[in-house]
């Protein structure tokens, strides 16, 4: 029969990338491979359609779209774009199912102001401002339950200057203000860091209880690792934010990495089914897996052949997208409700800003991970845990 | 405290740019080429040092040689693509520049798909261990880079100063008929110095491994840095180099302390132009055009 | 008849040929400029070579050197090949023919203008030797120019366009080598150190080298070197027109 | 003090003149205190030996060095602050040692150019009359880069002389070129003096040019004007002689 | 030998010292030497360059309509009419066709939607559309690298700070599209100012360097300012000109129209400045090579102003358009890898001229935009040509034929001259392009001449020459003396009497009116008969050289 065309822009030669949107093609490629093992949709094998796109510049972006109209697909699946809005406006008119991992709330407030312009676009994973927004409810439970015993109650933010650091950073300072810890001081900083010295020194000169290291390069992670088990701040919790999840921050940091926390808001859980698709995954693509974007292309992929088989006619754009904003799905990733104003996927633990669930099993849990002996452990939240806070090596 | 601090900082800065630097300031004072593909040298000779790592072994002086090796065939070959097809030839400067551009271009794809995206690090060459002087941390990295980097700017500052070779590499570029008629081959000049400063750019990337950790795209962040530096200081002379780098340096310890993290790379490129605007030739740009007379 | 060979041996060695081109013919591009041209120097000559301007003086010296448009013909220097046939591309071999001991004092302004009188000094002694001595044959080209003296520490771009014919020949003076090819000296200087640069050009000791001096006032050579001869359209003038046109005393 | 004694000699304003000129130049004083002065259709010499600063002197009378003191005067106006290009608009004309050409346009656009440099606009047929009067004669599609350095002098002056400008600044306009060429230089300068009234100074190691066309030459040694005067008086100057003509062996030998 | 006797007609008269029969010295008969010099050594081949293109016969005394297309005092094309030298047919040719392959690409580029297929019509539209835009950006940038010759590396920062201020004017203060472009200019105004000062000081890559830095400058203060940082990594929402009622096809080629309205308006900017006296002064003083224009009076800085700002208002322009038509604007445009790919273009298409911007625009954004779905592959190869262009070509693909048409010449010379003997006959490329036809013969009848005289030169005639420099000679030394007389004036050699009956000295003559004889030798003459004798032998030894 007639395969179904599932359009993946995959960033393959940007300096941008790279390595996220390969854990996203690889996901994309075991669900579609299960899928046509197992025969297919509706009879219909699955076939993607790759194309290569720059994330930072629009009219590659707009470019890459532009492609997959015209080779007809029937949905769009892509892990992220930094310039969304321009791929959005292209794909405005053909209004194939875009499901994305944006994690942009920029992006979402657009859909919000212009829901039918942009009807089509999925974003399956809660928005970046959650970070921000669940930071001090983490650091509470840290408190109470993990065994962490703040030596103050100050947080020193250092945030490094892209947008999305910025939305983070701005969150959390809104979020802490409601909260019983107090922002000590905020560090700029900038890609590229040649030097961690002069920010752990002023780390150092603040002394705050708990540390929000708001960045995005898992090398630069890596090396503020190293640089700061040479010369640590002693007792504090340093928060790493999303950099970390991945794969190459192990590699490169090693024993270094341990004790540090970092989180994502979309991530391969660690209970049963996450743990299937990772035995899975690691099967089909050996070694180390990143654990962000190789379940989300898995997820997106069953996600639309769930819609297909209800709706029957992948070409019926409009009633895949409802069917797909009425239905919710669980995926390795968590439960993706987008039947909200921002249509992005409801955010766990709840945090009291939108767009949030309250259970576990209605949302995209955020994973707070520790690095205990090398390896990424979930420490929070507690429902699907996998271990608790270790004391940091910095503790005494 | 505060003082000893910012200059040491300082001094860790000055050591990475002048590292950076130097490779490019010498490539373009002998052979006259902008080396675009000074960044796809650095990533490729710290993949060679990593691919030595991984197979051959984690000894510190192994892995250096290894990367420094790499670093120079890598020149060899940019040398043999961009340099000796044209350097006779009209617009050598510009096309020189296009080609390297080309070549970075390649072969950054060529990385990219040999191995893979994700950055790779090496071992630490200088063990892990760290000194405390006067309230500063220094780990074991960051000393070790500050001596080979001293050392070798060092070096290369007196064999330039000193030697035949030296002087042969700076009369190169000034004009080629007459360095063919004092003997000197400039071809053959071309090949060694490209592959003395490929090895010096594997030498900045092993040594800084730890900032720049291996990657596709790794080496263009310090290319540009490099450039700037090596123009700034006045392209073609070493010593201008080293001296806008300690500025560098100095400049973003203070603004970082100063102003923020995030105003360091404004304040460094409003500092190359007021110095550029100031110093048309750099800080100690060499007069590069004969009077008429 | 074996004394004889030998009495005929002896001198032989003295009488070595370092320069001997056969059948050169050279020019650029399109133009012609030297035809089938047949030259022997011999070690310990100095020789005058005058003809009008456009006449090919420079074109033979820089088709000895290897940096014509193209070129054929055989040019040994020292018993060696050096001359190619093929159009290589100008200078690419320049330098290997440099190594075989050829000292070229060019008649333009081939200097590098970055680099100090000294520097410029240093860069001419190319062999090891000279490299080594270097100081003393710096001593005794200061001595040549005084002028230099001063100057010893500015860029050679930033002197006068006479002060840049002295570095050049200084540079040239500065090697080890068995044949200098000295392109019109005195070009440019004013009549004061042009005749100083003569004076000095006829003092250096040959020894086993050679040198050919380019010059288009045939009265500036006059008595002073070995040989002249005579260049006309590319082609040396013939023996017959040569004693002709001058009075040439043949001191052997 | 010999230039003072020019001046009360010559009765008529000077059209161009320099006072006290003084220039460094890389930490190096390379001129002291010269001064000079020519009157329309007077052609004035410049000899000295090597490095005497005979081109940087040119070079800040034409304006492309500014002097560390001293004045430049055309008209009995100043015009020490001004760039060469304002001074060639005034009509001071100069030109350089080495044959210089725009490489990369053809004879025509060179004209065209030239024509067109500042307003007035010239029409083609100045450009005309300017190739005419240097006699060059080549095809108006010629490269420029094409030419030899003959023609690449003359196109420079064809493009001067189309201006009428009363006064020439000329550097070593014969080095490099062969006797027959010579004679055209020394023929036309004479024309241009002679008959079109034209000032001119002119740097030249020929004596034999200046011979037979300099009305007046100054001899320069060391930065500073060592005599002044016709041909034959300077010939006679022992100073001159000393700084110009002797070589370093004869003293030693003598 | 020919053993001829010479009869002295003077005999006859009884003249002193004339002796009836005067042995010649002997010589080759004149036959044997002309058979011998005119047996050919080299082959004869074929010489000149066949005409490939059509050549319309002359008009006669019709004039050829010249349209001159207003404002500009252009013609349409420059038709020269001119006698072929070798047909001697008069003959009317197109000398530049560009103007013709302008107009079919540009008409092929407005069909071009007519016929894409429909499967790839939305990238085709979409890379088209792009393609205009950053042809146009390249054009504007064309003019200060090409005509100016200064490596600014600025254009891009100057759209993209056009863009970023029209698109924050638009989202907040909610202005309409057609205003985006005016005041883009405003703002390209402003910048082009910013970027011409420093060029006023600062030359080559110092430059290029400095350019560089505003550009990052530019990208880091977007990046992290919290007006232009915001939210989507870049600026989007501004009013843009595309209906949004208007259905996916109908959007895509109105931009592709309006984009290429842009383009139109960047090659008509070009070649308003590039043509006409802005854009020859610039190219008369190119950078570190003003010498020449300074002293015509050329103000370059005032033309590098000029260029800048006029430069920089059209990429205003651009940036203004460039926001309303991708709606926003995002930092990707003041990358380096923008910049340097912007650069490839240009080079690859060829430095200083509107076809190499354009076309080297147009290969590349084909490349990385049409062939998007080949991922890395379509890079390596943007890579080699990149490469191969500026390894092997001088000019980039537009300068291929000149290329090629001087490297075939200068080798077909090259071997011709290393073959042929140049004994004064003409070469047979001289031959061609020589307008004297009659020269050819002439040098040729000469050069046998010379052959045949240079036989007779002897040192008997020498010697017979300077016992009688004047009077009755043998036939040998009279031919040779007629030769010589019949020579041309110009460098005639002459005798003056520097003292009478004294002193003499040789001179040359000029050949020229006015042009004063040049002593050709420091030599003086006691006697008249010595000096005739001194240019004899100056000829003899002339015509033994040539
Ligand atoms: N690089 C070149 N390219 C093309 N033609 C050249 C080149 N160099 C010299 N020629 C031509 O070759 C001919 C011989 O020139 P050459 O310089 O050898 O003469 P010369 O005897 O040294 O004269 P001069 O007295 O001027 O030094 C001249 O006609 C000249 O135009
Ligand atoms: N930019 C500069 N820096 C330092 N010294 C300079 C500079 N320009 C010129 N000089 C010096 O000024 C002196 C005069 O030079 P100038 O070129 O005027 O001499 P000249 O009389 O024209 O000599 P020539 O006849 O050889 O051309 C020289 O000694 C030269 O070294
Ligand atoms: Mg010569
Ligand atoms: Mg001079």
């Amino acid at each position: 029969a007639e395969p179904i065309l599932l359009g993946v822009p995959t960033s393959q030669t940007a300096a941008a990338g790279v390595a996220d949107d390969l854990d996203h093609l690889n996901g994309t490629t075991l669900a579609m491979e299960e899928i046509n093992a197992a025969g297919g949709i509706n009879g219909r094998p699955l076939k993607l359609f790759v194309t290569d796109v720059d994330k930072l510049s629009p009219e590659s972006c707009q470019q890459a779209i532009a492609a997959c109209v015209d080779a007809k697909v029937h949905a769009i699946s892509n892990a992220f774009l930094f310039v969304p809005i321009p791929a959005m406006d292209a794909s405005a008119k053909y209004k194939c199912p875009y499901l994305n991992g944006n994690t942009q709330r920029a992006a979402t407030e657009a859909f919000r102001k212009n829901p039918d312009k942009y009807s089509h676009i999925f974003q399956t994973d809660p928005s970046e401002v959650h970070y921000g927004y669940t930071y001090p409810i983490w650091l509470k439970a840290m408190e109470t339950s993990s065994g962490w015993k703040p030596k103050n109650r100050k947080v020193h933010i250092v945030q490094e200057q892209v947008a999305y650091c910025q939305t983070i950073s701005r969150a959390a300072q809104e979020a802490l203000k409601k909260s019983d810890f107090e922002v000590a001081k905020i560090t700029d900083i900038q890609f590229p860091v040649q030097d961690w010295g002069p920010v752990i020194q002023e780390l150092k000169e603040v002394d705050a209880g708990a540390i929000m290291i708001d960045h995005w390069v898992a090398a630069e992670y890596a090396a503020f690792c190293k640089q700061f088990q040479a010369d640590p701040v002693p007792n504090s919790l340093v928060y790493l934010q999303y950099g970390p999840s991945q794969p190459e921050f192990l590699t490169l940091a090693g024993e270094a990495a341990n004790g540090f926390c970092w989180s994502t808001v979309l991530g391969v859980y660690a209970d049963e089914r996450g743990n299937a698709f990772r035995a899975k995954y690691k099967k089909r693509f050996p070694g180390i897996m990143g654990l962000v974007y190789t379940g989300n292309g898995y997820d997106i992929a069953y996600y639309l052949k769930a819609a297909w088989e209800a709706v029957g006619d992948p070409n019926k754009f409009k009633d895949v997208c409802d069917w797909i904003r009425t239905n919710p799905y669980r995926g390795v990733c968590g439960y993706m409700d987008m039947n909200n104003e921002y249509q992005e996927a409801g955010h766990f633990p709840d945090n009291g800003f939108p767009v949030t669930a309250t259970e576990l099993e209605k949302g995209v849990s955020q994973l707070y991970v520790q690095v205990q002996d090398v390896e990424h452990k979930i420490v929070y939240p507690y429902e699907i845990k996998e271990a608790t806070l270790k004391p940091a090596p910095w503790w005494s | 405290m505060d003082i000893g601090f910012i200059l040491t900082n300082a001094l860790v800065l000055a050591c990475i740019y002048g590292t950076l630097a130097i490779g490019l300031s010498i490539t373009w004072s002998s052979v006259g080429l902008i080396n675009l593909a000074y960044g796809f040298i650095f990533a490729l000779s710290g993949y060679g040092a990593w691919l030595a790592a991984q197979y051959l072994s984690t000894n510190g002086i192994v892995v250096l040689g290894a990367g420094v090796l790499t670093g120079a065939l890598g020149g060899m070959l940019v040398c043999a693509l961009a340099f000796i097809p044209i350097h006779d030839k009209p617009n050598f400067t510009v096309r020189g520049l296009i080609a390297t551009l080309a070549i970075s271009l390649i072969g950054t794809q060529a990385l990219l798909y040999v191995f893979g995206p994700r950055a790779k690090n090496l071992p630490d060459i200088f063990g892990f261990w760290k000194v405390n002087v006067g309230g500063i941390v220094l780990t074991s990295d960051k000393i070790g880079n500050i001596a080979v980097s001293i050392l070798v700017v060092t070096a290369v500052l007196l064999w330039m100063r000193s030697s035949r070779r030296g002087l042969e590499i700076r009369a190169m570029m000034m004009n080629p008929h007459a360095a063919s008629i004092v003997g000197i081959g400039v071809r053959k000049t071309g090949f060694y110095v490209m592959s003395i400063t490929g090895g010096l750019a594997g030498l900045a990337a092993v040594l800084l491994s730890q900032t720049y950790y291996i990657s596709p795209f790794g080496g263009l962040a310090p290319m540009i840095k490099g450039v700037s530096i090596a123009l700034c200081g006045g392209l073609g002379s070493v010593r201008g180099a080293v001296i806008a780098a300690v500025i560098l340096g100095l400049n973003e310890a203070l603004t970082a302390r100063l102003l923020g993290g995030q105003y360091v790379l404004i304040t460094q490129f409003l500092f190359i132009i007021v110095i550029l605007l100031i110093r048309p030739r750099g800080i100690a740009g060499i007069l590069d055009r004969a009077r008429e007379a | 008849m074996s004394a004889a060979a030998v009495a005929q041996a002896a001198p032989a060695p003295e009488r070595r040929e370092i320069l001997n081109v056969k059948g050169l013919s050279a020019g650029y591009g399109p133009m012609r400029v030297i035809h089938d041209l047949d030259l022997s120097v011999y070690a310990g000559e100095r020789v005058g070579l005058v003809g009008l301007n456009g006449h090919g003086k420079s074109t033979l010296f820089y088709a000895i050197a290897g940096l014509t448009g193209w070129q054929r013909g055989s040019i040994k220097l020292n018993g060696s090949e050096v001359g190619r046939t093929r159009s290589q591309g100008p200078g690419r071999y320049t330098h290997l023919v440099v190594r075989q001991g050829l000292a070229l004092i060019p008649q333009g302004d081939e200097i590098f203008h970055g680099l100090t009188v000294e520097e410029h000094l240093d860069s001419g002694a190319f062999t090891p030797k000279a490299w080594k001595e270097r100081r003393e044959r710096k001593e005794k080209i200061y001595r040549i120019f005084p002028p230099l003296v001063k100057l010893m520490k500015t860029p050679v771009g930033r002197l006068s366009g006479g002060e840049r014919r002295m570095v050049s020949i200084g540079r040239g003076l500065m090697a080890e080598a068995s044949l200098f090819l000295v392109d019109e000296p005195s070009l440019g200087l004013a009549p004061k150190i042009g005749k100083g640069v003569m004076e000095a050009l006829f003092d250096v000791e040959l020894g086993q080298s050679a040198m050919i001096i380019a010059e288009q006032n045939v009265a500036l050579l006059e008595g002073r070197v070995d040989r002249i001869i005579g260049m006309h359209v590319g082609k040396l003038k013939g023996e017959a027109s040569a004693s002709l046109s001058f009075q040439t005393r043949r001191e052997n | 003090m010999s230039a003072s004694a020019d001046a009360a000699r010559s009765s008529e304003a000077p059209l161009f003149a320099c006072e006290d000129i003084r220039l460094d130049l890389g930490g190096r004083s390379i001129l002291h205190g010269i001064s000079l002065s020519v009157r329309p259709g007077e052609v004035l010499g410049v000899i000295g030996p090597n490095g005497a600063g005979k081109t940087s002197l040119f070079e800040v009378l034409s304006g492309r060095l500014r002097p560390k003191s001293g004045r430049v005067t055309f008209r009995g106006e100043d015009i020490t602050r001004l760039p060469l290009h304002a001074r060639a608009r005034l009509g001071v004309g100069r030109t350089y040692q080495t044959p210089v050409v725009p490489d990369e346009l053809t004879v025509g656009q060179t004209f065209k150019a030239a024509r067109q440099a500042y307003r007035p606009y010239l029409t083609r047929f100045d450009a005309e009359y300017g190739a005419e009067l240097v006699h060059l004669h080549v095809d108006p599609d010629e490269p420029t880069a094409r030419l030899e350095a003959m023609n690449r002098r003359k196109l420079l002056l064809a493009c001067l002389l189309m201006r009428r400008p009363p006064i020439l600044l000329m550097d070593e306009p014969a080095a490099g070129l062969i006797n027959s060429e010579v004679d055209e230089i020394d023929h036309l300068i004479r024309m241009l003096s002679k008959e079109m009234n034209v000032a001119i100074v002119i740097v030249e190691h020929r004596i034999e040019l200046l011979e037979t066309i300099a009305d007046r030459v100054m001899v320069m040694d060391a930065g500073s004007v060592i005599a002044s005067g016709s041909l034959a008086e300077i010939l006679e100057d022992p100073k001159v002689h000393a700084a110009y003509f002797e070589g370093p062996g004869d003293g030693a030998h003598a | 030998m020919t053993g001829n006797v010479w009869r002295n007609p003077l005999h006859v008269w009884g003249v002193e010292g004339a002796e009836k029969d005067v042995p010649s010295i002997p010589y080759k008969n004149h036959q044997d030497v002309w058979d011998e010099t005119t047996v050919s050594k080299a082959a004869m081949l074929p010489v000149g360059r066949l005409r490939y293109y059509w050549k319309w016969g002359g008009h006669g005394a019709l004039t050829w309509p010249r349209v001159r297309y207003w404002p500009t005092r252009r013609r349409g094309l420059s038709i020269r009419s001119a006698y072929n030298p070798k047909t001697m047919r008069l003959e009317k040719t197109i000398a530049d066709k560009r103007p013709i392959w302008w107009v079919l690409g540009l008409i092929a580029f407005m069909l071009a939607p007519l016929v894409m297929p429909a499967a790839y019509q939305n990238t085709l539209l979409t890379a088209g559309a792009t393609f205009a835009i950053y042809a146009a950006i390249n054009l504007c940038w064309m003019l200060i690298i090409g005509t100016a010759g200064i490596y600014s590396l600025a254009s891009y920062a100057v759209v993209g700070v056009a863009a970023f201020g029209t698109s924050y004017l638009s989202i907040h203060l909610g202005l309409p599209w057609w205003a985006l472009p005016l005041i883009g200019a405003g703002i390209g105004l402003v910048a082009g100012l910013i970027i011409a000062i420093p060029a006023i000081r600062l030359d080559g890559f110092y430059y290029a360097l400095l350019t560089i830095g505003l550009n990052e400058l530019c990208r880091v203060y977007a990046l992290q300012s919290k007006q232009f940082g915001s939210s989507t990594g870049g600026l989007y929402g501004a009013d843009t000109y595309i209906p949004q009622s208007w259905d996916q096809y109908d959007q895509s080629l109105l931009a592709y129209y309006a984009c290429f309205l842009v383009m139109l308006g960047g090659l008509a900017l070009y070649r308003v400045i590039d043509g006409r006296r802005l854009g020859r002064i610039l190219k008369m003083a190119p950078e570190k090579r003003e010498a020449f224009a300074e002293a015509t009076g050329v103000d370059f800085r005032r033309a590098r102003v000029w260029v800048f700002v006029i430069s920089s208002i059209a990429l205003g322009f651009i940036g203004g358009f460039y926001s309303a038509h991708f709606r926003g604007v995002s930092f990707s445009i003041f990358g380096f890898d923008t910049v340097l790919l912007g650069l490839a273009m240009l080079v690859i298409g060829g430095i200083g001229r509107a076809e190499g911007a354009v076309v080297g625009t147009a290969i590349v954004i084909f490349l990385d935009k049409v062939m998007i779905s080949t991922g890395p592959l379509r890079l390596m190869v943007i890579g080699l040509i990149m490469l191969g262009v500026v390894l092997f070509l001088k000019g980039g693909l537009f300068g291929i034929k000149a290329q090629f048409r001087a490297w075939r010449d200068k080798k077909k010379s090259e071997r011709r001259s290393m073959r042929s003997e140049k004994g004064g006959e003409m070469l047979p490329e001289e031959a061609t392009e020589t307008r004297d036809k009659d020269l050819i013969y002439w040098r040729r009848y000469d050069k046998m001449q010379r052959d045949f005289l240079k036989t007779l030169i002897s040192p008997e005639l020498i010697e017979e020459h300077r016992k009688k420099p004047l009077g009755q000679h043998s036939e040998p030394l009279e031919r040779v003396l007629l030769y010589f007389r019949r020579a041309p004036q110009v460098d005639k050699y002459a005798i003056i009497a520097v003292e009478p009956f004294k002193a003499f000295r040789i001179v040359a003559l000029s050949g020229q009116r006015g042009v004063a004889p040049r002593i050709v030798e420091d030599k003086i003459y006691a006697s008249q008969e010595e000096a005739y004798h001194g240019v004899f032998l100056r000829r003899v030894q002339d015509l033994l050289e040539s």
